[in-house]
């Protein structure tokens, strides 16, 4: 398994755990996307995993690695990139600055950082064409493309995504969720992503998981969500 | 007032400016990064000025160098009081950060001034500056001493501002001064750049306390003064901004000379001319508390 | 009762011995400087331990009640008393009006703010030198015509416990518990319906009014002021004594006030060095002690009775 | 019959964002609702602003016919509208009796051992006699939840606003919680729920009241709200994937 987590519990309080016991699998080369009303700890769980936020108990393994607790920059060396929900992006510094903060995991290996640069003005020209500007006066949507882009220069095999479209029109979601599934199909990278947006979490997803307050509730492949839950999905936000 | 007055004037601010700059820029960048204020910044500058006296009228070195020890020996002890003091607040061992922040490093200041008088006594110590004489523009006369002090000055500023754009450690400080959170998810280590930001800022300190140290005399309580001047500059630029704090030092240098020439009482108007930055200060904490650079904190 | 508050009654009890068990002049003098800086460092605790407002302006505020205590009693021919309460009333006063002015500042904020408004007085105070002799200082008559040092120290012993007691009082009234639910949570206190800045500001005048009272008496004490009395460094004592005692307690700040000045006069030999050693000792009672030697010896004294 | 709160054209923005846009809003003495909507709806926004934290950037909110614009949260308070915040605010160094007595004690006339006595009285309901003199510091995330209940109980609030009370609460206290919530709603209090929680929501409330992006999208009683298509939308997004 590309990442498994085991019966995790975690929270932002003493004694409040917003997680209480979440089991979830990313299988290699799949998108697998969680969904679940507002406030079940979808946001908390991906945090809990980067390293953001420490698990009360369970377990986290990545490639048969345990990595529960470990410092942030470790797993991105490791080979995880995380796409946080908020633009977490340097808004003062030019975009290609930003770009080259992106090489910071590998920058020693001048060769592979160059070629992650060049690669990335490749499959995102709008990049190059705004490379002097400021990254904060990019617009929301942009904001969010270029994290994802940023997140991928260091040619990460698992990467989390939190609620990659929130705020956005619909044609850039389209744009995004498009970009996610060519990533899983295309190039064979594994994807878990957390998605307010549950229709359009389930379309993109092969295999997807449904949490209610903090613990599991339903699991199963799209295939098996399109036949038997589809017209129940709403019931579990309610 | 004469034009050749006028010109002498300005000039002085800008030398002083400079100086009130590179003290400034220290407090900016340790705010940036760690969001805290140093207190102890005026004993970080005092320090500077030991450093180079001791290397130039101790160690026989050259005045230049004395200012090249300086800055070692204090990027060494700002790295110290990192990893000692300041590092227990983001490790979460401290109970409230906030005021153990401030009140740390007020004694801190307090314990480093003392260990001044203790160690060296309250006499002043002059070091030889790095050149002498007076330098003429037309009619325009200014001490050499502080010609060449501020000029070194300027170009350690020019310095600092190339080193913060164009290295990897001067773009993770910037990094981690506009988002800790994203700066850690692009793999920085957030401890290491929080410790090399406060040695830099001690070491800027210290830095300035060597230059100015020739020119005004070495005393151990020689930092009060400008560490206030120097956070007026950061509030009038807005805590933690870097150009704001160059820009209000160039404010608070002009504004400091030429409000002196305006109390024709000459004797008051110099006793009062540290008072003017302080009075600035207040107005901008309440009136616009992210000063002239900052942009506002939004709740919710 | 507890064990330790037995023991810090027969402090007070055994200071009230002193003079008659023929402790000399020297000691009673010094003595009496320490109950001065009892009284100051209590009034910055009472701000800093309780409401959780930094102040730098508290040795400047003291100052502030020596300086109009005595100018209000050479030009208009005051009596000692009343002039010691205008010195109060202005310093309360002013305090006051800095706290309502600073209501929304907090942490490094308010402490720059404080600051600057400290040195503004100290400056304006050394700059006014024709009412104010400036930095040469100011010949102060004494508070009771030729009285001895018993004396002094007798009317120094009854202020700091009186302050205390009227801090203690102040503290343990209502006010006192909004006072504490500030420090804790400003936006919280709000929701339960007390006027947050009414008590914020309330609380920053309390605290000055009694600096102002200790700088009142220490002028006319010493009978020679300097504006050095309000220079940050004498700020930083202050912080020292009340970290040293235990900010987090008026009393324990108190303690630390007499305790640290007994200390400068009995290490005299080690000269500047004592300075620096309390700075040390301050800085490691905030990072490993944060209730102070007297918080400690509280603890100690808990556990054993 | 005149609304007990009302609140007419209310809007807020923050900088560039329009976190509410001109709703229009009104609460009869003794109702329970229910408030929700996706993240960043609005709906803390709206308690905040009725609460006096935030000032409105445009319209009105009326209590019992007098407006309460501008008037601080303090002032609020004692004119009967109680809160609790989503990230508890126990004053974590007093001790719990001394926390339930301050909203009290902000009432002169109230004496310090009457203040006490009631003091008492609720904790006792609420099960924390027993934790009346340990700090607040040792509570469990649950109790400081129960003991924010028990301040503002404290108050005799007419109108209460409460913040994602269930956040991370185990399931047995929740239902305790439900108990208290039905029953100061029995005793005349007007309930203003936010939970991410439908089955509380849909369990307790009488009238859900939905926001998004700002907007009153539905408001009405839960079944019809439940099946509102926009409601629907809201929380579940539409077919715009790829």
């Amino acid at each position: 398994m590309q990442l498994e987590v085991r019966d995790v519990t975690a929270g932002y309080q003493r004694d409040i755990d917003i997680l209480r016991g979440v089991s979830v699998v990313a299988r290699p080369g799949q998108l697998t996307t969680i969904i679940g009303a507002n406030g079940v700890g979808k946001s908390t769980l991906l945090k809990t995993i980067i390293g953001q936020l420490k698990p009360g108990s369970g377990r986290i393994t990545y490639k048969d690695r345990d990595i529960t607790g470990i410092a942030t920059r470790e797993l991105v060396s490791a080979g995880i990139a995380y796409v946080a929900q908020r633009h977490a992006l340097f808004k003062d510094m030019t975009v290609a600055e930003n770009v080259e903060m992106a090489t910071w995991a590998f920058r020693n290996d001048r060769k592979r950082a160059k070629s992650a640069i060049e690669r990335v003005y490749e499959r995102a020209p709008y990049l190059k064409d705004f490379a002097g500007r400021r990254a904060g006066l990019m617009s929301g949507g942009q904001q969010r493309l270029m994290q994802l882009e940023l997140a991928l220069m260091s040619d990460p095999d698992l990467i989390l995504v939190d609620e990659p479209t929130v705020g956005l029109d619909p044609k850039r979601a389209q744009t995004i969720y498009a970009h996610l599934r060519s990533l899983v199909q295309d190039e064979g990278r594994t994807i878990l992503m957390v998605d307010q947006n549950v229709i359009a979490g389930v379309d993109v997803a092969d295999y997807v998981y449904v949490l209610e307050l903090g613990a599991n509730k339903l699991e199963g492949t799209k295939a098996k969500f399109d036949a038997e839950y589809r017209d129940t999905i709403a019931e579990w936000l309610f | 007032m004469t034009l050749v007055a006028i010109a002498e004037q300005a000039a002085n601010g800008l030398i002083i400016s400079t100086f009130y700059a590179l003290i400034a820029l220290g407090i900016a960048l340790i705010f940036g990064v760690l969001k805290i204020v140093n207190f102890a910044h005026g004993e970080f500058y005092m320090l500077g000025g030991y450093s180079c006296y001791l290397a130039v009228t101790l160690l026989g070195l050259p005045p230049i160098f004395g200012v090249v020890f300086a800055v070692v020996i204090l990027m060494a002890v700002g790295v110290l009081v990192e990893q000692t003091l300041i590092k227990p607040i983001h490790t979460g061992k401290v109970d409230r950060p906030d005021e153990y922040a401030i009140m740390i490093t007020f004694a801190l200041a307090i314990m480093l001034l003392n260990l001044a008088n203790s160690v060296f006594g309250p006499w002043p110590q002059s070091p030889a500056p790095v050149s002498r004489g007076i330098v003429e523009f037309g009619e325009l006369i200014i001490p050499g001493d502080r010609l060449s002090a501020a000029g070194i000055g300027i170009l350690l500023i020019v310095g600092l501002l190339l080193i913060l754009r164009y290295t990897w450690a001067g773009k993770a400080v910037r990094a981690v001064s506009q988002d800790r959170a994203a700066a850690e998810t692009f793999g920085i280590n957030i401890s290491r750049v929080s410790m090399l930001s406060f040695g830099a800022g001690a070491a800027l300190a210290g830095a300035a306390g060597a230059l100015i140290g020739p020119v005004f005399n070495v005393v151990p309580a020689m930092g009060a003064v400008p560490a206030i001047k120097a956070y007026i500059v950061v509030v009038l630029g807005g805590l933690g901004s870097i150009p704001g704090a160059i820009v209000g030092a160039l404010i608070l240098g002009q504004v400091e000379v030429f409000a002196t020439i305006l109390i024709p009482d000459t004797n008051r108007a110099l006793a009062y001319k540290d008072a003017y930055g302080l009075v600035v200060l207040i107005l901008v904490l309440l009136v616009r508390p992210q000063g002239l650079f900052g942009k506002p904190e939004r709740r919710a | 009762m507890t064990l330790f508050h037995k023991v810090l009654l027969g402090f007070v009890g055994l200071a009230a011995m002193l003079p008659l068990i023929g402790v000399p002049q020297y000691w009673l003098y010094t003595l009496t400087i320490g109950l001065y800086y009892a009284m100051l460092a209590s009034s910055w605790s009472l701000l800093v331990g309780y409401v959780g407002r930094i102040s730098f302006a508290q040795a400047a505020m003291s100052g502030l009640g020596a300086y109009v205590s005595v100018l209000t009693g050479m030009y208009l021919d005051l009596p000692v008393i009343p002039s010691l309460l205008l010195g109060v009333a202005a310093a309360g006063v002013l305090g006051l009006f800095i706290g309502w002015l600073t209501l929304r500042l907090h942490g490094a904020y308010l402490g720059l703010t404080t600051i600057a408004f400290g040195e503004i007085l100290r400056i304006t105070v050394t700059a006014e030198h024709q009412l104010t002799q400036g930095s040469r200082g100011l010949q102060v008559r004494p508070l009771i015509e030729g009285a001895g040092p018993a004396t002094y120290y007798y009317i120094f012993l009854a202020a700091a416990v009186a302050s205390v007691l009227l801090m203690l009082l102040l503290l343990r009234s209502r006010i006192g518990l909004f006072f504490q639910a500030i420090r804790e949570d400003e936006d919280g206190t709000a929701s339960l319906g007390v006027n947050v800045t009414l008590w914020k500001s309330l609380a920053f005048g309390c605290s000055t009014a009694f600096a102002g009272l200790a700088g009142g008496l220490y002028a006319h004490f010493v009978q020679l002021i300097t504006p050095s009395m309000m220079s940050m460094q004498e700020m930083g004592y202050v912080l020292a004594m009340a970290v040293i005692g235990g900010f987090s307690n008026v009393v324990y700040a108190a303690f630390g006030g007499v305790l640290l000045q007994i200390l400068l006069e009995a290490l005299r030999e080690l000269g500047e060095w004592r300075l620096a050693v309390f700075g040390i000792i301050a800085i490691l009672m905030l990072r490993f002690a944060p209730n102070g030697v007297f918080g400690w010896l509280e603890n100690l004294l808990k556990r054993k009775g | 019959m005149q609304p007990q709160l009302d609140i007419s054209n209310l809007s807020k923005s923050f900088g560039g964002l329009q976190a509410l846009k001109g709703i229009d809003l009104s609460f009869q003495k003794g109702e329970l609702v229910g408030l929700i909507g996706p993240n960043g709806s609005g709906k803390t926004t709206l308690l905040n602003i009725i609460g006096g934290y935030y000032k409105a950037s445009g319209g009105a909110v009326t209590l019992e016919g007098h407006k309460t614009d501008g008037l601080a949260p303090s002032t609020l308070a004692r004119l009967g509208i109680g809160r609790s915040f989503q990230v508890t605010k126990v004053f974590k160094r007093l001790t719990v009796l001394e926390n339930m007595l301050v909203g009290a004690l902000a009432d002169w006339r109230l004496s310090r051992s009457s203040a006490r006595d009631k003091a008492h009285g609720v904790l006792e309901k609420l099960k924390l006699t027993r934790l009346a003199d340990s700090p607040a510091s040792s509570l469990s995330g649950g109790q400081a939840k129960l003991l924010e209940f028990g301040r503002i109980m404290m108050l005799d609030p007419k109108i209460v606003l409460l913040d994602e009370p269930f956040g991370g609460v185990h399931p047995e206290l929740k239902r305790f919680m439900y108990e208290k919530i039905v029953e100061w709603n029995e005793a005349g209090a007007t309930i203003i729920l936010i939970s991410h929680d439908m089955g509380s929501i849909f369990g307790l409330c009488r009238r859900v009241v939905t926001l998004s992006y700002g907007d009153i999208i539905a408001d009405g009683d839960p079944e019809t709200v439940r099946n509102d298509p926009a409601v629907l939308e809201a929380y579940l997004g539409d077919h715009h994937a790829a």
